[in-house]
């Protein structure tokens, strides 16, 4: 089995995967930097669960569409959005990805397949029911994925998408990024049954638990699903175990909630060291190449930062335009 | 003007509506619809039934066999699912239409309408369009009690991204169905259920469907701009999808009694045409406005606001506003008739200004 | 097995269960006729449906209280709202239950145990967790019940309400009464997986299915959840299989949408004249003391549209009384 | 008054609500509060850390170690779930508070707010109360982007059936929120949150939490009066929650220019209180409203609407409104501020009327 899934991933596929997550993260870092130095305004970060993007968005293609939560970074730099957009989006600035009116819980970038971060738990999740609505429509073989927390089985929103999605049998993949908390609530006290996966029964639907630090599994799982749903064999749930490694929205403090054992077990399983040894075990290379491949990460989240620092704000005027495309 | 053009007819509202989709979803494969029973016995083909209903209104009877069960699409009862649905097709290409049946039921669904549809084409910065039409009903007067009787529309008015109208006529309902449609950002069309054929005191239902000339041929009704269905130098009565029909008809009776009367048929409350509406009332210099919805925070308050501060120095009289009580639709039949707007009402506050 | 469930149901219970399903279904047919005649402004007609409250209802106590939706006539008579209150409601009366203020799909009596009927799908559901939550704070060993249909297992607040009251435990019972049909919208095209049982799956509690159209099942089946729910060991929810005979509102014609066969069948199975087999075959009632029950109900019936009819409309002052307990 | 009646300090508005909540609960067992992380890490009392947050502005730290889970219930991301759950605890003898964290949540819980909440004591009768309390939070000016920044009271204003107020300061907000859970009907305490002190600019936060004197004891400001914190004679300034603050500073800058400034803090917006502003304006004759809500179909229409209905022949110049633009909230920092209303602008619009 492990093997099967060894030879499943080639070299470029794998080298890939690294190099977007070492990158995720490193943006991620520099976000936090941003912030203490009072530019940017506040965010959710993705640190630590950079595996469960990079492991689905492997299989995706251009006109395929993902939509992401809150904390989405990791969700648009898997699938391709311009990092000097996204931190002049989150810098505020008239370059960014959404003009800079946005801002960090709504990076979207529909032209590379990023339909949108959404601020609200739950809500977009039959808005990527949606989309996969118009690939079916349109004939299109594209699939749409969307992210959501646990803290999102707690919506409705979620049964009733993936009933839509189950008994139209569309071409979308509902993923649960299960990273153990609901800001400061552990999903064992807000979830009965306390698996997100099993929650697919009765909605005639496959629903798979994955061990989320591993982009290896994330990808083979994945593999299967997307490969249903763009075969016309309806919707997959994917429960991806995966940890945020710092608090829930800026610098708040996850210790107020959780252990520091807890908290050691789940760096032990880190997605980047994993893969690292991965890329090494497999060939794919070596301790010099990688380094290299975590400046290159870095080169380009320091490039973004001074793409947004010499961006301009948008005009006031930019306040009132957009909110329709005509409004007269 | 086409020869075909010229054609018209009496037909009811509800065949208004019918026309106007059935239109553009022949002449563009990108528009489709969803809803509850807006088919009706879905998945039953075998039973040569799938259009069982074509709506609890019948707005969409017949469309099915037209133009299949892909493109009109029973839903089961998941607003939120399917019109969240609905922005997602939207944002990807498609042009949805969307049945939110009842306008009461938006608060299971309203995230959706209020936090998606309206804003993803703002907070995208522009680069996401959400074309999608949604379509639901109003109005009380026909014993379906708190809440199914609501009117709303002043909130999603409130909503900045939402463009709301609201049809008076068979006429007005095709023309503004179409425009909708066509219409590149969300729009709901609220539809009231007297206008639709539905009531328990029939005298109120008296005429309503057929009193308006239709075009067979497809026309826009612009968004935006209200109509002056009738002229006069006296008063200014407002009217909104039914309260329009009051007007009319309170008009009729206040020219009886020796006044020249005009009225405006609001038809778009977001974007509103505040011009057509500062331009009458600074002719007659009193205005009597007539809305079935609550009236706290309502578009009552909003045409009030806007007479008294852009035309306040041409006003002979302040504003008055002839509305729903600030209470809940009732059961009962006449405390709910007590509860609508009446020709009666209207007819005596435009009396008791012009007097 | 048939036997032991038999032995469990005392003459005097099982004398009540039918008489309460004959009243209602009288009652329904009278409401027909007023409909007929105008005096009543439309309804949905539970006939065919009247064995599952009557089942339950049987283990309800004073201070339980049950919730029902738009189809709810025989959930109220089955909980013991008054019959005369009932119709002056219907007919618009200020002596019904409501003082004429709701009407069919808002029928209340909290003291009766009935905390109102709800005409938008799905939306009782988690009023009755939070009855349940009283009850549990109140340490009062109450139960709540929510009926609701199989179009309201479309809605996301079912999932939301199931999940509160499981990791809760609170004392409440999710009772589905599958007729088959939202509408006309049959669950075989709706529902993914068609069953509402198998949706419990997942949130850590029994789902069962249970024969709607017999009211000893339903009586059998919904004891040991009740039981459960008053015991402290959380919900239960209950499929019941039953099939409403009239259309869906009013005079709707329900053969655009379903077959003579299909509507044969499920009459076939009809919950009034099964238990009066029943009754006869325990030697509980014969023939002649069942005429006298369906005696006793039609004159029961008959009564409340004389009351009703005697009863006076509401004073136009009461449009605006009770909107608030005080508003000033 | 009492010894300890008078004992009085400077707290902040986190902390006025706070004591509020925790007198009530002291003092009536049927009172309890629930929401998302209210408490925060509930389940973990094995680790000793149930009290994680208290809230997400911290509106209930400390009362689960004082009251326990039964009564300070972390509940999970359900909000029609846990809304409609306080419904039905209301319904049958409970006093419940909850957390709708946001106001721009709404949508995904509106139902249980405006059908059921709203309407329940109407429908049946007057029969069944719900005496619940929903605290949410308001406001732009944290960078929070369209959907977290949404003030929108007006839209629950509009429903009959719904108590809606808004306080300024810590002083109403512990007055207030003390009548709200002790009121029997459903009410909605919007709480800004600037006022909470949330804010990415800190010069707007300047004083806010610390603006006045709350007394230790408990007390009610009873909903449907609003305050006079500025008395004059020139023109009225309207405020509600955080733009009372913008007015305040407005009127500073006025009375520096010569003129004599009243400010009405609104505090209440359902039921509202007519009277003291109808007063005023007969006084002053002049009327800047100033509201952060969007404009359409909205309490600063309403207010309008009233003045210029109520007080048309004493007015000297049409009412005026300061409001947020008819679009939606932005992220970048100078959209946002832009979005506010400030200072500067009610100065300049009451200056233009004064002039
Ligand atoms: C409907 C709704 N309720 C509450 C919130 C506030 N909120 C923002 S993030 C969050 C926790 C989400 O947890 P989860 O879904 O597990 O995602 P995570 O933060 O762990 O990535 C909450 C409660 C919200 N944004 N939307
Ligand atoms: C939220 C909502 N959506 C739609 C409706 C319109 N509606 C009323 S009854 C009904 C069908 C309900 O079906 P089901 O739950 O199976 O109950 P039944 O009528 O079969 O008793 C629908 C769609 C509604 N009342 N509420
Ligand atoms: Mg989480
Ligand atoms: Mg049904």
């Amino acid at each position: 089995m492990t093997n099967s899934k060894k030879t499943g991933i080639d070299k470029s596929t794998a080298l890939w995967m690294y190099q977007t997550m070492i990158t995720t993260r490193k943006f991620e870092a520099e976000c936090r930097r941003q912030a203490d130095q009072g530019k940017l305004r506040g965010m959710h970060s993705s640190i630590g669960q950079e595996a469960v993007p990079t492991g689905i968005c492997a299989h995706l293609k251009d006109g395929d569409q993902i939509l992401g939560t809150h904390r989405s970074h990791h969700h648009c730099i898997a699938k391709g959005v311009n990092l000097n957009e996204m931190m002049a989006e989150l810098l505020g600035k008239a370059t960014g990805t959404n003009k800079g009116k946005g801002g960090t819980m709504h990076i979207a970038d529909i032209n590379k397949g990023m339909l949108g971060a959404n601020g609200v738990v739950g809500s977009n999740i039959p808005v990527a029911v949606g989309a996969a609505l118009t690939a079916k429509l349109k004939k299109s073989q594209n699939v749409s994925v969307v992210f959501f927390g646990d803290g999102a089985v707690g919506q409705g929103v979620l049964y009733e998408s993936m009933n839509l999605a189950s008994i139209w049998k569309l071409p979308v993949v509902f993923v649960c990024e299960n990273n153990r908390y609901a800001e400061a609530t552990p999903f064992e006290y807000s979830m009965a049954g306390q698996s997100v996966a099993k929650r697919a029964t009765g909605f005639d639907m496959p629903g798979i638990n994955v061990d989320g630090q591993s982009v290896v599994e994330m990808y083979h799982a994945s593999k299967i699903a997307i490969q249903k749903a763009r075969s016309g064999e309806g919707p997959t749930l994917i429960e991806a175990m995966t940890y945020r490694y710092q608090g829930h929205f800026g610098a708040d403090p996850p210790l107020t909630y959780r252990t520091e054992e807890e908290e050691a077990l789940y760096k032990s399983k880190d997605c980047i060291r994993r893969m690292k040894s991965y890329l090494i075990d497999m060939g794919y290379s070596d301790e010099e190449k990688i380094l290299e491949m975590d400046e290159k990460a870095q080169i380009a989240v320091s490039e973004s930062v001074k793409f947004a620092d010499e961006s301009p704000f948008p005009n006031l005027e930019e306040l009132h335009t957009e909110v329709y495309v005509k409004y007269e | 003007m086409t020869q075909s053009q010229e054609k018209s007819r009496q037909i009811t509202y509800v065949q208004a509506v019918n026309e106007a989709i059935e239109y553009e979803m022949a002449n563009d494969p990108d528009v489709f619809i969803m809803g509850e029973d807006i088919a009706g016995g879905a998945g039953r083909a075998n039973l040569g039934k799938q259009d069982a209903w074509g709506g609890v209104f019948r707005l969409t009877k017949g469309l099915i066999g037209k133009f299949g069960e892909d493109r009109v699409r029973d839903t089961p009862i998941s607003e939120a699912g399917f019109i969240g649905a609905g922005v997602g097709a939207a944002a990807t290409g498609m042009r949805p239409i969307v049945d939110l049946m009842f306008v009461g039921f938006f608060g299971v669904c309203g995230d959706q309408i209020v936090n998606n549809a309206a804003k993803m084409h703002y907070m995208f910065g522009g680069k996401v369009k959400i074309p999608i039409t949604i379509i639901t009903s109003t109005g009380a007067g026909t014993a379906s009690a708190a809440q199914h009787s609501e009117t709303l529309y002043s909130i999603f008015t409130h909503f900045p991204g939402l463009k709301c109208v609201s049809p008076s006529d068979p006429y007005t309902a095709k023309g503004l169905m179409t425009a909708a449609i066509r219409d590149d950002d969300p729009v709901i069309v609220f539809n009231h259920k007297l206008l639709m054929g539905r009531t328990v005191k029939p005298e109120m239902g008296k005429g309503i469907g057929f009193g308006s000339i239709v075009p067979e041929d497809s026309y826009e009704i612009p968004i935006g701009k209200a109509l002056v269905p009738i002229e006069g130098t006296d008063i200014t009565l407002i009217g909104i999808s039914y309260t329009t029909l009051v007007c009319k008809e309170a008009a009729e009776e206040l020219q009886q009694k020796g006044y020249s009367v005009e009225v405006i048929d609001l038809l778009s409350l977001s974007p509103m045409d505040n011009e057509t509406i500062i331009k009458s009332v600074m002719k007659t210099r009193n205005v009597v406005i007539v809305d079935e919805d609550y009236p706290r925070c309502s578009i009552a308050s909003d045409i009030s606001a806007l007479v008294a501060e852009e035309a306040f120095d041409y006003l002979d009289s302040p504003p008055v506003r002839i509305t729903a009580p600030h209470t809940l639709v009732p059961y009962s039949l006449p405390l709910e008739m007590e509860f609508l707007p009446s020709k009666e009402k209207v007819v005596e506050a435009a009396v008791s200004i012009l007097e």
